[in-house]
Formats: structure tokens, C-alpha cells, sequence
């Protein structure tokens, strides 16, 4: 048990809180779920990018500081700290990255990780589909072989796609053998948006900016390259994708820690009572005890020392925490908490948590069948 | 012979407000609320019906029905979503010497309270013993859009209440607390019936989600706590309609316990509908954002909890 | 609605707490789930039929006083304000009685129901088996038909039975016809405890009283006049049972208003905050609301208007309800709270309310399947 | 380099543990200490292995190791049950000159508190700045037997407790409130692993019960909890190793999150078994019971939480 910070480690933290606090924006930018909002997130990630802050974590080669995980999590704790931006290009650097390093050709990774760390490439997710969704194996877009022209024709449809109407690339799920059920004979696709065949209506979420998009796919032709480690082996694939949307590298805890401090601060400038106190306390404990979490899950996957379900246990966690988080702010503004501001917005936001991501029903069916060994139905 | 129930004729009532309101309050008037649409046909149509003086004497063409029938119907209003000041204009009409037919729409402005809600689309301004003819200026966004506030626009005619009726404004304020109790737990009631017909629908792993226990039970317990929410707004009602001492005390229950069974409604339902639920697109938003900004409107849960513990930690000290 | 008391009603009341103050212990008896207080239980509940208030709501010719359901609640009310004993007799003339009503003969009630109102037979419910819990039409009891003798041979065991141990008579479901499956082919019968064959061994509940007995039946002989309602038709016959021991008869309201009444004198005793206070708040406002609930219940049900389910609700509610009053005192009380005293055994006792009676697991599927109509698994 | 997770020294120490408590400390030994059996050859056991010395120096005869290797202790003599004051003799043996072999068994009176845990079978017990050497007289049942309390009987001997070790019996405070932490997770994994193999083998309608969401679901969040606690409590411990000056607010966050959490698996895994965990035959009701003790003792967790923010709120004042 070591949690002293390393000369190293102090440094990369204090040089990333002074870049932060020169360049983050005074005023917060607005939603980058809406079409303007995405466009000036854009600015501020190629911002990001040029001063090697968009993907810490990623070798040098790529845009990034091949900073240590202790380092990532410094470095989001300072970001979330400073107020900066929604990360836009999070669902490419976040979920897909980790499935190029581990899965991707050289060719892949060379091609794609340095536009997708520069904002160039816009990356968003293909999984849910209208009849997929909790049960993702159910899927039905389908991946036809075409041995004539050196690739595949994609048809089908994709929904509740994050940002997609924004975007320009995305990665999915289609079923490459049609004799297949369930997870088998499925393949990982990357996909230009803008090949022929290719249609995107953006839809609006529950805060109404338009954060979903719809995605058809009519005999969209792509070439043997973008497939994504291997045909027909698609689930294993994603799966490792799935993992690390549920675990930490989506929800770091820095985020809560952030969302508590404003908290207080909001409890600060209204009458609280003890009830509103006793609150308080349980929040400050919940993102510290995730923060902590967090913290023995890295060391133990270090150590090769990793549980099955605790990235259920993970997302569970933050999941839920968000939402008091967010109810405990509305609770303490009352009757102004109907005003549209960050904290009836995040509040909606807080809402998808247990929804995505796989929803917190399946987690719970994760944890125990895996983590505790109970009998599956 | 003691009885706890609805009587026929608030019965009736609320079944004729169900076939006005089926027609004239489809959710695409509910979302036209949302962009600003004072929705007149929908106000001349609960006009028609009375529904603006279902409380207010005969005398000026009220339909001088008590609290009740107030309740009632209110609760049928919350199931289909009205816009507008509904509660707010039949709580207060009785009080005010205004027309009874749909034309008046009365917003209130709360105490130590900047803006109003529904600012853009009242006649009627309410503040603590006055009355301002005009409406809002400027709009400030709620997560409701149908509910729209504003601050006021400076009061090209004001009415000084005159103190003779100050009982009926404290009797107006508690009703409108009653009323919105009533109308959370319709908008509980749709939301609980839009789940329901979407889970029986909706097949993920071979099955209809709705044969999840992961499904039934949060839905159960959420549907546990309207149930027993909606008994203490028929007794409030009642405790207004016969003058009991105790009814503010009463008041403050219903609202207490509609408000957060509304609100526990309103997070379940959208759990069970799992992405659905999350776009606007699809009508479950509609009713749960007017339940997240009702369930704190006229007292929150635990201001309502904060006074009912003043009564009863003194009551019981005699 | 009318909430008004008549004159009558309010006679009726006045009479039940003029009794109830003259007659009621000064100090607590000792628990009635143990041997030596089930015995000065016994003497109490003797006081209470001489007096003629031992069943209120039955016919003048068994010892009650033809009270109206009204009445009856008014009667409920009044004793639990008044602090007066547990009734050891409940599951004969709460759980039995009302069947008997419906289904026995003028024989069966003429003979069994005055004993049972005097507590001279004392009845205790064989429902549960070691195999049979939640799933009570798994059980496997049998009844095997003797012709020569008139009557039938009963095998198997009984378990959870309450005060087994201290009871003369038992009634339960026996599996009649060998052939038969889940719910068909049982049969009710009414067993008297001292026949030759059957074992009784009282065993400990959760609060160390010996409030529970397995009962063995091995080649157990009962006669044609033994069957309440019918060969093979046990499982209807229950239900009705089951119906009133989830509903009201067995929870009348006024247990949980002096609950409350006591919650709210502890407090007083007690600093507390203005996170108890909203507690406290919520307690009395859940109390009332069950009362409110029952009367709408008891309502609807005179007026045919009862809808399915509606037991269940009010069982899931009450259940609940009484863990949480017990909680918030145990909470008042802090560090004191392990003492053993009336709080901490009635917290205990609390934890069987979701249990018993059909667990709450099984309530809530009622509720989503027959009250929603959301579709069986 | 940051590591966060137990030192493998801790961890050897917790297997050793278990190893000696899993033949000395059957739940039979348990049911003996409800009959008031001071348990002398388990605590002989534990004498042997050091484990009353775990903090004391090695000069005085202890393993003079910190509170890493101390929660890990404890928690696995949580999952066992052991009976008797170990978290307090643990936690002040290093402030006393007593022996460190197991004969000597520390009870503490808690400010304001008229009775003494554990009175029946403590060698001293300890107030605050004194030491009394006698056993208690009279004895006040508790929910849990084996935390039988009882007033103390006229003091035969006395040690006034000098001012230079008040420090000390400062350090012992905060180390019985953070091991209790630890021994309450213990209790709760005990718990659940009770209950993972009771409803894998109960069968109802056809199935395994632990098949049914119903069951899987609330026994998930429940561990959600405890998994949640536990790196809370190793914190705490590492932070009074390091003499980390947040260590009395990270004790108040360990102790409340395992207070809770652990309370929360109790009524859980109650509810799983059915009728089968309410009856005092089946070992269940034995670990349920100390959680429910223990959970209020060494401070509740709402003391904790009104602590943490009177700091927190403090704090960010700056």
C-alpha cells in the first residue's frame, strides 16, 4: 500500500493543472450534443491535441505521453477539477482505442489512432440496434460477403448512437455469417460514415439536444481492412470494448470528486439542514469511496489480481452515484430546481447511466452470477 | 354510514372530463405547449366543461363542486398532461371576481420567488394580496417547456385584494397545494400506463422485459407508494370540503406523499423503458418532467415533512 | 365519503376503551411465543371473551358482538392504543375463522368456532413445508383415503408453524389425491394436535422465543368431518385464508398509529435533528396513510369495487412499514438500540413481516401480474 | 510506486488467521459465548498467535505491526464470528502494560454509557483515563448474547491513565472504531456467503431461488455496498499507519460506509433465506445479530456523517 505520489507523478500533475488553468475556457462551452456545441468542442480537442492532453495515455508515436495509469487518473482528476470541456471524441478514444491497441493491425492502429487523437476522425458507436438492445446478441444488421470486390455489403440499422449525427466514423457489431445465432458469426466493422448507402438522422435525447442519431445501412460496401480483429469473432472483440466503457476509463473519479465540490459550494450558498448535511457527508464518502475503488481495482488488474464483475460493480457504483449526486443539488435549489441550468441538465444526463453502457439490470445479473457463482435462469 | 371513496357524482365528473380531454389533450397539445402555444382550443374546451369554476359558486357560473370533485378531476387532468395554469386557476377563481369560462388563466407567483411559471400564457398574475393583469416578460426555460416562466412585466393594471378575502387566498393556496398532489399522481397514473403496455410489447432475450422480476418488482413498489398516496388526497380533499381544523396538516401529507411516490413513479418507469424512454421523441418525458417540476412546486416533499413534524412532535406533547 | 363516527360507532368505541383501561395489565405480560407467557396469555384472552370482546365482529351465538367492520377497526384502534396484550389466538380466529365462516358446515361452525372464541381450542396453521415455502403448492403432505374407517390417513410434515408448540389444533392442506399436482388435489383439514401419530417440537425464532413448531404427522387418522370445504378443493379453501392473513384482519391499522404514538414519545425523550424530525414525519404520514388505505380498502370491497392485488399492496406496505418505524427507533436510541427491550424485539419480529404470509417477493409478482397485468415468466 | 491494496505481509497474516480460527472459532464456539462461556481456549489460540498484540511493540512481547495488517485481521475474525472484546483489547493493549498473550481481555465504557459491553468476560475495563481491573456485576442482555453488558462492580483496583499516554488512548480510540469497521465487513461477507450457498441449493418452483432476479438483484447491490467499504477502511488503516492528518475523517468514512453497508447485507441476506434465517437454529441470525451491535457502536454512522460534515463543509470554506 503505497499512495504517496512520485516526484514523476507530481510533476505531470502540476504541469497539467497549470495548462488547464491557462486554457480552459472562462465561460462553459455550450452542449456539444447540439450542432454548434459539438463544433466549438472540436476547436477545444484539437486544442487538447496540440498540447499532447488528448490522449495522455497513448504512446508518443500517436499524440499521446505514454503517461502511467496513476498518471491518467491524476490528469483527470485535475481536469474534471478546472471545469474543462466535455470530452466529444471520448466514445473513439475512450471505447475504441483500447480494442485498436489490443486487437488492430499495425496498419489499423498507424491509420487511425493519430487522426482519431487530433479530432479528425469522429468516432461513434454501432452496437444497439431497435430490437438489440439489453440483449445485444440479438442483433440483426447483417455483413454479406462480397469475395468479388475484396470486402462486405452492410445493411441494417443502428440506433440510440451517441453524437452520431456529428460524427464521421463508426465502429459496430454485424452478423458476417447468417447461419449464426446469438454472439457467434458476428464481426467488428469500421465504418466511414459518408460511404454510399450510409443514411444518419440525428434524434434528440431526454434534455432535448439532439445527442442520438439513427443509422441505416443499404449495401454499404467496405474493403477486408475494416474489419476489426479477425470475422466472425466480433463478440469477443466488442466485449473488451463493453469492458472498458462500464469500468474506468469512461467514468474516472475525478469527475464525482468534481461534482462534490460544487456541491458544497452549493450547499454553501443555501440554509441547509441536518438532513441536507447528513446528504452532504454521504456524497463527499461515495465519490471518495469510488475514487478508492478505483484506485485498488487499477493496482489489482496490475497485479494480475482482477475479479470477474468488477467492472459491474464499477459502473453500478458511479451509475447510481450520479443520480444522488444530482438529486441531492436539485433537492437543496427546490423549487428552482425545474430551471433549465447545469444541474437540472446534468440531472437528465445522470439519467442514462443505469441505462447504457449495459443496464444496471444486467450488471446486477453480472455480479451475481459471476462475481458471487449464483445459478443463471 | 362511513364510507371512504370518491363519490358518484366526482365519479361522473372526472369520467366527463376523461371524454373531453381524450379528444382535446393529445400529447401533440401537450407538446405544442412546449413551443410557446397558449393552447386556446384546450382552454375553451375545459371551459365548456366548467372545469376552470368547478369550485366556484353557481352564482357566477361556477360549477360550485367541492374538493372532491376537485381532486377528481385533477387527478384525470395530471393522466393526460393539461398545460397551463389548470390547478393554480381553478384554486384561485373562487377568490377572484374574473370569468369562469377559460378566458382567465391565473399563474402565482411564490414567495421569495423571482419568476412564474406559466408567466407566458396567464391572464393573471397572483402575488401575496394583488393581482396583475399581464403577462411574463422574457422567458426562462424550464426542464418542462409547457411550463415556461418569466419574470413580470411592469403591471399595466393591479388589483389590491382587499383584506376581506384574505381567507379565501390561504383557502386558494391550499387547495392548489391539494390539487397539484392530485394531478402528480395522474401524471404518476400515465406514466405507470405507458410502462406497462411498452413492457408487455418490448421482447429482449426471447421474452417480454415485463416478465423480468428486474421489471415487476421496481414497478410494483413504485405503484405501492401512489396507491397509498392517493387515499391521503381524498381525505385532504375531504378535510377541506367539511372544514376540519386539521386539513392544512392534511395537505401537507398528500402532497408530501405524492410527491415523492410521483417522483419514484417517474425514475422506475424510465428505467423499465430502458433507451426508449430516454429521447424526447417518445411521450414517457412529457409526463415525468411536469412530475420533477410539480413534486417541488407548492411545497417539496420535505418542507411539507418539515411542518407536519412541527404539529406532530407538539400535538403529542399535550 | 363519509368519515363522520355515528352514534353508535362512537358508543361502540367508547365501551371498547372504557374496558380496555379498566382491564388492560398494568405491566406487559412476558412474550406469548414463550411457554410461561403463552399460559398468562391464555388468561387474558378468557377475560377478554367473558367480556365479550374477544371477537367483535363475529355472531352474538359464538361470543362476538355482530360489530361492523367499522367497528371492528375502531375496536383495533383502541386496543393498540391502549397497550394491550398480543392476541395468542390470532391464527384461529383471524386466519381459520374466516374460512370456517365460508366454507364449514353449520356443524363444523357450531362446534368449533365458540371453543375457538374462548380459547379453549387453540389453533395454529400448517401451511409450510421443509420443501414448500414460497411455493407452497409443491407441498407434499399426504391424505390417503381409508374407506373402511370414514376418514383419512395423514403423513408428512409441517414446519414454521406458529406457536405449534403451545396449540391443541391445527389446520392445513394435505395432498389427497396421489395423482394430483401443484395446486389441484389438496385437500384442508382440520386436525386436533393431541391425535394418536402426531410429533410436535417446538423451535426458536429469531428472537430466541420458541414461536415456531415442525409438526410430523405419521399415519395420522381424521374423520369425513375433519375436511373444511371440500376433498380436492383445498387450495381454494386457503386461498381465502391466505387473502386475510395477507389483508386486513391480521394488520389492523391501529397497530401501526400507536406504533407511531410511541416513536413520537421516544423522540421526545431524545435529541433529535432535522433528519430524524423529517423520519419521524414520514413515519406518522406511512401510518396514516395505511389507515386511509385500509378504510378505502374495506370501502371498495362493501361496494364489490375490490380489485385484485389489492392484498398484496396492503402487505407490502404494513411489511415494510413496521421495519422502518422499528429502524427509526433503534436509530433514536444509537448505541442503546442492542439492548433487548420492546424496540429491539419488535424490530426483530419486524424482519418476518416480508416473509411470512407469502413473502414480499411473491406479493410484489402479484401485484405486477394481476394488478398491472404484466405478463408470468 | 502507488499500490493500493493489502501489503503481502497483511495478507499472510489473515491466511494464518484463518487457518487457526477455522478450527478454533466454529460457530459452536460462538453459541458457547451466548451461554456466557468466556471462551479460554480460543482466546488461548489467539494468544498464541499474537493476534491480541497485533499493534503492540515487539519489545513488550507483540508483532508490533500497523493497521494494514490490523483491518485485515479483523475482518477475517469478523467473517468467524470471534467472540469478546478483540477489536478493544487489540486497540488498546499498545497504550496498557498488560499482557499481550490473550489473558488479558479489554473492555471499554463508552462516554456517557451506563453499561459495559463484554463486562461478563474482560479482565479490565477502561474509561476514559482509568483502568479498572474487575468484571461487571449484573448482567443486561443484548440482542447479541455474546456481547452480554453489565455495570461495573466496585473497583478492587485502579489505574488513573498518566497524561502522557493520553496520545495514546486517543490512537486506541480511533483504532477500535476503524477495526470494528473491519469486523463488520467480515460479519457481512460471512453473511453473504452464507446466503450464495443457501439459495443455490433451496429449490422453489422448480428452480434454485438464487436463479430468481428478485433475489440475485437486491444480494448484488447489497455487495455493491460492502465492496464499496472495504477499500474505505483500507485507507483508514493506511492513513493511521503513515500518521496521515485526515485520519480521524477517513475512520468516520470507513466506520459509516461499513456500518451501513454491513446492515444493509444483513437484512438482505435475512430476507434471501425466507423463514429459514429467522429461526435462531440456523447460524445466520449469529452474524446478523453482532452486525446490528456493531453498527452502532464506536459511533453510528450517522455520528460519523454529522462529523464528516461539519469538516468537509468546513473545509472547503477555506
Amino acid at each position: 500500500m503505497d499512495l504517496t505520489e512520485t516526484a514523476a507523478e507530481a510533476a505531470f500533475r502540476a504541469e497539467a493543472r497549470a495548462w488547464l488553468t491557462a486554457n480552459v475556457p472562462a465561460v462553459p462551452l455550450p452542449s456539444g450534443d447540439t450542432r454548434e456545441g459539438f463544433a466549438m468542442h472540436l476547436e477545444w480537442e484539437r486544442l487538447l491535441f496540440e498540447a499532447r492532453w488528448a490522449v495522455v495515455s497513448w504512446p508518443a508515436a500517436y499524440g499521446g505521453r505514454d503517461a502511467s495509469v496513476w498518471e491518467w487518473l491524476a490528469f483527470e482528476e485535475e481536469y474534471y477539477r478546472a471545469g474543462a470541456p466535455q470530452r466529444v471524441t471520448q466514445n473513439g478514444i475512450f471505447l475504441l482505442a483500447p480494442t485498436l491497441f489490443a486487437f488492430g493491425t499495425q496498419e489499423q492502429q498507424d491509420a487511425l489512432l493519430p487522426r482519431m487523437a487530433a479530432a479528425q476522425d469522429l468516432w461513434c458507436q454501432g452496437w444497439s440496434e431497435p430490437g438489440a438492445g439489453s440483449d445485444l446478441a440479438s442483433l440483426t444488421s447483417r455483413a454479406d460477403r462480397d469475395e468479388t470486390a475484396g470486402g462486405w455489403r452492410l445493411s441494417g440499422q443502428k440506433t440510440w448512437t451517441t453524437r452520431g449525427a456529428f460524427c464521421t466514423h463508426l465502429f459496430g457489431l454485424f452478423r458476417s455469417d447468417p447461419a449464426s445465432e446469438r454472439h457467434h458469426g458476428l464481426t467488428y466493422f469500421l465504418v466511414p460514415l459518408d460511404a454510399p448507402g450510409v443514411t444518419v438522422r440525428g434524434f434528440p435525447r431526454l434534455d432535448g439536444d439532439e445527442g442520438f442519431a439513427e443509422v441505416w445501412f443499404d449495401d454499404v460496401f467496405v474493403p477486408d481492412s475494416a474489419v476489426l480483429g479477425g470475422v466472425d469473432a466480433g463478440w469477443q472483440v466488442a466485449m473488451a470494448t463493453t469492458g472498458s466503457e462500464r469500468g474506468l476509463t469512461l467514468r474516472s473519479p475525478g469527475r464525482y470528486t468534481a461534482t462534490v465540490d460544487r456541491l458544497l459550494a452549493l450547499a454553501r450558498d443555501h440554509e441547509v439542514d441536518a438532513a441536507i448535511e447528513q446528504r452532504l457527508a454521504q456524497a463527499w464518502m461515495d465519490a471518495e469511496a469510488y475514487r478508492l475503488f478505483t484506485l485498488r481495482q487499477v493496482s489489482a488488474e496490475q497485479a494480475g489480481r482482477g475479479r470477474p464483475g468488477e467492472s459491474s460493480l464499477n459502473k453500478l457504483f458511479w451509475s447510481e452515484l450520479d443520480i444522488r449526486l444530482h438529486e441531492l443539488a436539485l433537492d437543496i435549489l427546490g423549487p428552482a430546481a425545474e430551471l433549465e441550468g447545469p444541474w437540472s441538465k446534468g440531472f437528465q444526463f445522470s439519467l442514462s447511466g443505469p441505462i447504457y453502457a449495459g443496464t444496471n439490470e444486467v450488471q446486477r445479473n453480472i455480479v451475481a452470477e459471476r462475481l458471487l457463482g449464483l445459478p443463471r435462469r | 354510514m362511513t364510507h371512504f371513496g370518491l363519490p358518484d357524482d366526482a365519479l361522473a365528473l372526472r369520467d366527463g372530463l376523461r371524454e373531453v380531454l381524450t379528444t382535446a389533450c393529445s400529447t401533440a397539445v401537450v407538446r405544442a405547449a412546449w413551443d410557446g402555444d397558449p393552447c386556446e382550443p384546450l382552454w375553451k374546451s375545459l371551459g365548456s366543461f366548467g372545469l376552470p369554476g368547478l369550485l366556484a359558486a353557481e352564482a357566477v357560473g361556477g360549477l360550485g363542486l367541492d374538493e372532491l370533485s376537485f381532486v377528481a378531476a385533477l387527478e384525470e387532468a395530471g393522466w393526460h398532461g393539461v398545460p397551463g395554469p389548470l390547478v393554480e386557476t381553478m384554486s384561485y377563481l373562487p377568490a377572484l371576481d374574473l370569468p369562469v369560462d377559460g378566458s382567465a388563466r391565473l399563474a402565482v407567483q411564490r414567495p421569495a420567488a423571482v419568476n412564474v411559471a406559466y408567466a407566458q400564457v396567464a391572464t393573471h398574475v397572483i402575488r401575496p394580496y394583488e393581482v396583475v393583469a399581464a403577462r411574463g416578460a422574457g422567458v426562462v426555460q424550464t426542464v418542462d417547456r409547457s411550463r415556461a416562466m418569466g419574470a413580470l412585466a411592469p403591471a399595466p393594471t393591479m388589483t389590491i385584494v382587499a383584506k376581506e378575502r384574505y381567507d379565501d387566498f390561504a383557502r386558494a393556496s391550499l387547495r392548489a397545494t391539494l390539487g397539484t398532489a392530485a394531478f402528480l399522481l395522474g401524471l404518476a397514473r400515465r406514466q405507470v400506463d405507458l410502462t406497462v403496455a411498452y413492457v408487455k410489447e418490448r421482447q429482449q432475450f426471447g421474452v417480454a422485459v415485463g416478465s423480468f422480476q428486474a421489471v415487476k418488482h421496481p414497478l410494483a413498489d413504485a405503484v405501492v407508494g401512489t396507491e397509498f398516496a392517493w387515499p391521503a388526497v381524498m381525505r385532504a380533499a375531504y378535510s377541506l370540503a367539511t372544514g376540519d381544523p386539521a386539513g392544512s396538516l392534511h395537505v401537507s401529507m398528500a402532497k408530501a406523499l405524492a410527491s415523492d411516490a410521483s417522483y419514484r413513479v417517474s425514475r422506475v418507469c424510465l428505467q423499465a423503458h430502458g433507451a426508449m424512454g430516454y429521447t424526447v421523441e417518445y411521450d414517457l418525458h412529457l409526463f415525468a418532467k411536469r412530475t420533477w417540476a410539480l413534486a417541488n412546486e407548492w411545497g417539496t416533499a420535505r418542507e411539507h415533512r418539515a411542518a407536519i413534524a412541527r404539529t406532530i412532535l407538539e400535538r403529542n406533547e399535550r
